[in-house]
């Protein structure tokens, strides 16, 4: 009988400590900064050298590009740039192979839609998600051959 | 006849329908509390709401019967097992006061025990109307359980009824409040009605004919709106009955204790009542199940003997000259 | 005779008992049967309150509705029901004819019985129920016969044991 | 005793104590199980096939999703195959970051199982105890490479992510804090007696039937057989710690409870040393080709997951993409010994039984 007494006067104790429930679609959880979110992808820095959509385990990414409107400059520039989020498990590998940082995570982890086709973003709206980007993202990249 | 016989049965519904409603609340709350969560917070203030907006959920809910039930057993269960549990409420009494009695039957003990086996009656017909596998497992498992549990639930106040010498609760109760509290001299009656009634309300740790872990629901599985609401309710009436009667029946009902009766006595009964009825969340809370075979042999070999042993021991405190003084 | 409560609720418990009783024969399905049965021994309690009986009506209550019909509900459960497996065979003219006279035959027998009965018609002051009463007279001027009626239970259950284990030796 | 009708109860794929997708065609007569079928396969992805067309960076993510409960085991098993065949060394501070990600994992992952275990004998509160406790390890590993339960956090040649300014002292309070709250736990639990009925002698499994369906983790250990790969075959820095192995006696679901318990504390006692001895400087990364070419080859590794040996058998044919990569997965083997325990309990058993062996049905089906 001495065990049940006991778990009851754990239990009891228990009622009084503080709680540990987050207040959550009131006060948005905040993340730690490595959080990997939604992408942020600026159309600026994009060299166009496919690593992002060849690395993807999902092939979740799908862009084009087309020639540099400056005939002088060599290169492409950015025509489109799609990240399908039915199907991106934000695995972060596309920000880590990533040479210009073109596509950074944020801390955004809101994606619930009405619809499938919500899920299908494109440049301009990954372009205009630009808050909380990770900060993190410089020094975090592997040291390939050491520091 | 008065016309108040037929109004106060009406607002005691009223009553034990608030009281439902905010037992789920503070059951909720306290279970909640207790594992570290705030409990409903988000209908009204302070989730004050919350149970009635999930009733209010229930009763406009749509009204599923699977094709293959049984249609009358499964539209009546839910009634069987309610009707009874409402009507033990009509000779309880709250306080002395005659506005507060309803039926001060002489064997108002006997007439409550009776009625609520009928409930058993509810359960295995809509666990077994259902025509779910889940149902009638849960059904028969409350069955065998309720039928268990009422032997030495009954025995266990036998004791009582011999010191008081009375089937009626209100006299029970006056021959507490003129000597001892029934928790004293008779403790180890007290030990088996405590449990035996928290088998027969189906409450953790015996709450095998709902345990949702292995029987999804048990008898209500198939059950959806306001007929799932009618096993609830006839639930949390019981607990309601049951607190009712313990305080009653062991803590001297009204009776003020330490001579503090400045407190009214219906403050002292529904405090008593309170403290029954948070034991019922606290043990919930805390405890595993048991299995169903521990079930039946704690119920014949546990408590039926501790019963037996207790009405013995009364008998002789009563009819030992020299002991019956301090009985 | 004047209409009163006490009159209309023994025509509705009479009327709930005898329903009961013709539900329980004509019903298909054996779960409604049991039912109907719970229903016609729940109005036969009470019968018994008219009576001024409540102790005998809870009992009633208690041992009838609550246990036996549970038991034999709880019984059907566990077995397999198949409610038009078979149509009833269509009814033979002599056993129709057998039955109904073996029914009459019961029927008269009892009013005859309760007619030669010499009850008490007119007021006798019957004292208020008392349970003390009720066991002073068991636990004392019974105590014989109640005994050995307990000792017969008490057999019987022994004996259903042994019947079950045997079976379960098999 | 009363003949009754056998019936055919299918528990799950739905069912508030399935642990996933588990589905269960019992035969019962009354409550009592006559005969059982596991049918697996409803959460079935493929890994395995998938990982053939994808490089071995990419199939780290995939790992995540296997057992979802230890994330960081299956990232281990699948880069420390690949490095075993590639000949890589990893730099002392990534094995350090990897055991404590790893014990931690484990902690995280025995602390579900523990309040998933409890839930299924019927105590509610533990539950929710054990997920304050496994939310503390998991906003850790979020602050580490964030995410909370897929980590992608390992890659080949090391570990993608350096340990935050601060965040070591954090382990390393967590681990004092969850060495003391597991006597909370004791107290809780291990003494109820309702809880000591429900798990003494049930589910026993004998010595010769742990050998012979090959279990691992605590399944085996619970039966007194000291098996576990960190002591028998050392993979990573595990040698340089100081460890028991806890041990059953009479493999019943209480052995495999106490084992699993006093595996947490060994588990914290390892996050400790590795903090005390974690290297001050050095890289997280090890010498790796731009293009990871795994040589012509076989390798298999095993290490001791949470719920037994995780394996991983590779075999390349000198591509970037293996060409075919083989899981051990522990749940599944752990899960066949399931129909044997069973059959001839009661349906409350069964739901004990099959708690205490602990199954991640996204490891079970692949």
């Amino acid at each position: 009988m001495l065990g049940l007494f006991k778990g009851m006067g754990i239990t009891l104790k228990n009622m009084t400590k503080p709680k540990v429930t987050l207040g959550y679609p009131h006060e948005p959880i905040k993340m730690p900064d490595r959080f990997r979110g939604i992408q942020h992808f600026d159309p600026e820095k994009c060299i166009v050298c496919n690593q992002c959509a060849r690395i993807c385990p999902t092939n979740c990414i799908s862009l084009t590009g087309k020639k540099h409107p400056d005939p002088n400059k060599r290169g492409k520039i950015i025509n489109t740039y799609d990240i399908n989020f039915e199907i991106c498990i934000l695995c972060d590998l596309c920000t880590e192979v990533c040479p210009t940082e073109a596509i950074i995570m944020t801390n955004r982890y809101e994606l619930a839609t009405y619809s499938r086709e919500a899920l299908l973003k494109d440049m301009k709206w990954l372009h205009a998600n630009d808050q909380m980007i990770r900060q993190d993202n410089i020094s975090s990249k592997p040291k390939r051959g050491g520091k | 006849m008065d016309w108040y016989i037929f109004v106060y049965p009406v607002i005691l519904l009223a009553i034990v329908l608030v009281f439902v409603m905010y037992a789920i609340y503070f059951e909720r709350k306290v279970i909640g509390w207790i594992q570290l969560r705030k409990g409903p917070t988000e209908t009204g203030p302070k989730g004050l709401f919350q149970s009635a907006a999930d009733v209010f959920k229930l009763l406009i809910k749509e009204d599923i019967i699977p094709s293959k039930a049984d249609r009358p057993l499964f539209k009546l269960a839910p009634i069987l097992a309610y009707v009874p549990a409402f009507s033990v409420l009509a000779v309880i009494p709250f306080t002395d006061a005659p506005y507060l009695k309803f039926s001060n039957v002489a064997v108002g003990l006997m007439y409550y025990l009776a009625l609520s086996s009928i409930t058993v009656m509810g359960v295995l017909l809509g666990g077994w109307a259902s025509n779910n596998k889940y149902s009638l497992l849960g059904g028969m498992r409350a069955g065998a359980q309720m039928i268990s549990y009422e032997i030495p639930l009954v025995l266990s106040v036998v004791g009582v009824v011999m010191s008081a010498g009375s089937l009626n609760l209100t006299e029970i109760v006056e021959t507490q409040i003129a000597g001892a509290w029934n928790v004293f001299p008779q403790f180890l009656g007290f030990v088996v009605f405590i449990i035996a009634a928290i088998a027969e309300l189906n409450r953790t740790p015996f709450d095998l004919p709902e345990a949702e872990s292995e029987l999804v629901a048990g008898y209500h599985t198939e059950y959806t709106g306001f007929r799932f609401a009618f096993f609830m309710l006839a639930e949390y009436t019981y607990v309601f009955a049951m607190a009712s009667l313990i305080t009653i029946l062991f803590f001297g009902g009204w009776d003020a204790p330490f001579g503090l009766t400045f407190i009214p006595p219906l403050v002292w009964f529904i405090l008593k009542f309170c403290c029954f009825v948070f034991l019922l969340f606290w043990l919930r809370a805390t405890f595993p199940r048991l299995r169903g075979d521990q079930l039946m042999e704690f119920a014949w070999k546990g408590l039926l003997p501790l019963a037996i042993i207790n009405i013995f021991v009364s008998a002789l405190l009563k009819e030992v000259p020299f002991l019956s003084q301090y009985f | 005779m004047n209409i009163d409560g006490e009159l209309i609720a023994f025509f509705v418990f009479s009327l709930l008992a005898i329903g009961g009783a013709v539900f329980m024969i004509n019903l298909t399905r054996v779960m409604h049967m049991a039912l109907a049965l719970a229903f016609a021994l729940l109005s036969l309690a009470g019968i018994y309150i008219l009576l001024e009986a409540p102790f005998l009506a809870v009992m009633h209550i208690m041992i009838y509705t609550g246990a036996v019909s549970v038991i034999m509900i709880f019984g059907i459960m566990l077995t397999k029901h198949k409610v038009d497996a078979h149509e009833l065979e269509p009814p033979r003219f002599g056993f129709n004819l057998l039955s109904l006279l073996g029914t009459g035959l019961l029927f008269a027998i009892i009013m005859w019985v309760i007619y030669q009965f010499p009850f008490v018609t007119t007021g006798v002051e019957s004292p208020a129920f008392k349970v003390q009463d009720l066991g002073a007279e068991l636990f004392k001027q019974y105590m014989i016969p109640f005994e050995i009626a307990s000792i017969l239970l008490l057999a019987a259950l022994i004996g259903a044991i042994v019947l079950a284990r045997r079976e379960e030796n098999e | 005793m009363l003949r009754t009708e056998e019936m055919v109860l299918n528990l799950g794929p739905q069912h508030p104590s399935m642990h996933g997708v588990l589905r269960l065609v019992v035969k019962i007569d009354g409550e009592i199980i006559r005969e059982i079928e596991p049918v697996v396969g409803y959460l079935h992805r493929g890994t395995e096939k998938l990982a053939e067309d994808l490089n071995y960076t990419q199939i780290i993510p995939y790992t995540d999703r296997l057992d979802y409960l230890s994330s960081m085991t299956n990232n281990y098993v699948v880069c420390h195959a690949t490095e075993t065949l590639m000949g890589l060394e990893i730099p002392e501070k990534a094995e350090y970051l990897r055991v404590i990600v790893m014990e931690m994992n484990r902690v995280a992952s025995h602390l579900l199982w523990l309040g998933t275990f409890l839930l299924d004998v019927g105590a509610l509160t533990p539950f929710l105890y054990c997920f304050r406790d496994r939310e503390q390890i998991l906003s850790m590993f979020n602050e580490l490479c964030g995410a909370r339960l897929t980590y992608n956090y390992m890659r080949v040649g090391g570990v993608k992510w350096d340990a935050p300014a601060g965040w070591l002292d954090k382990v390393k309070n967590f681990a004092d804090y969850m060495i003391n709250e597991i006597q909370n736990y004791h107290e809780l639990i291990s003494g109820n007696e309702i809880f000591l009925q429900r798990t003494k002698g049930i589910g026993v499994i004998t010595k010769e039937m742990a050998l012979s369906y090959s279990l691992s983790g605590a399944n085996i250990r619970c039966t007194g057989i000291d098996w576990d790969l960190r002591k028998k075959q050392p993979y990573s820095v595990y040698d340089r710690f100081d460890f028991k192995v806890p041990l059953g006696k009479t493999g019943d679901l209480l052995d495999k409870y106490h084992c699993r318990m006093d595996e947490m504390v060994e588990a914290m006692k390892i996050v400790k040393q590795a903090v005390e001895g974690f290297p001050e400087g050095g890289a997280t990364m090890g010498k790796v080709p731009r293009v990871l070419r795994v040589p012509e080859g076989e390798v298999y590794v095993g290490v001791e997951s949470p719920r037994g040996e995780l394996g991983c058998h590779i075999v390349s044919k000198g591509k970037d993409k293996p060409w075919r990569i083989k899981f051990r997965r522990p749940s599944f083997y752990n899960l066949q010994v399931a129909k044997e325990l069973l059959v001839g309990q009661n349906i409350a058993n069964l739901v004990a039984i099959l708690g205490s062996i602990d199954i991640v049905l996204g490891e079970v089906d692949g």
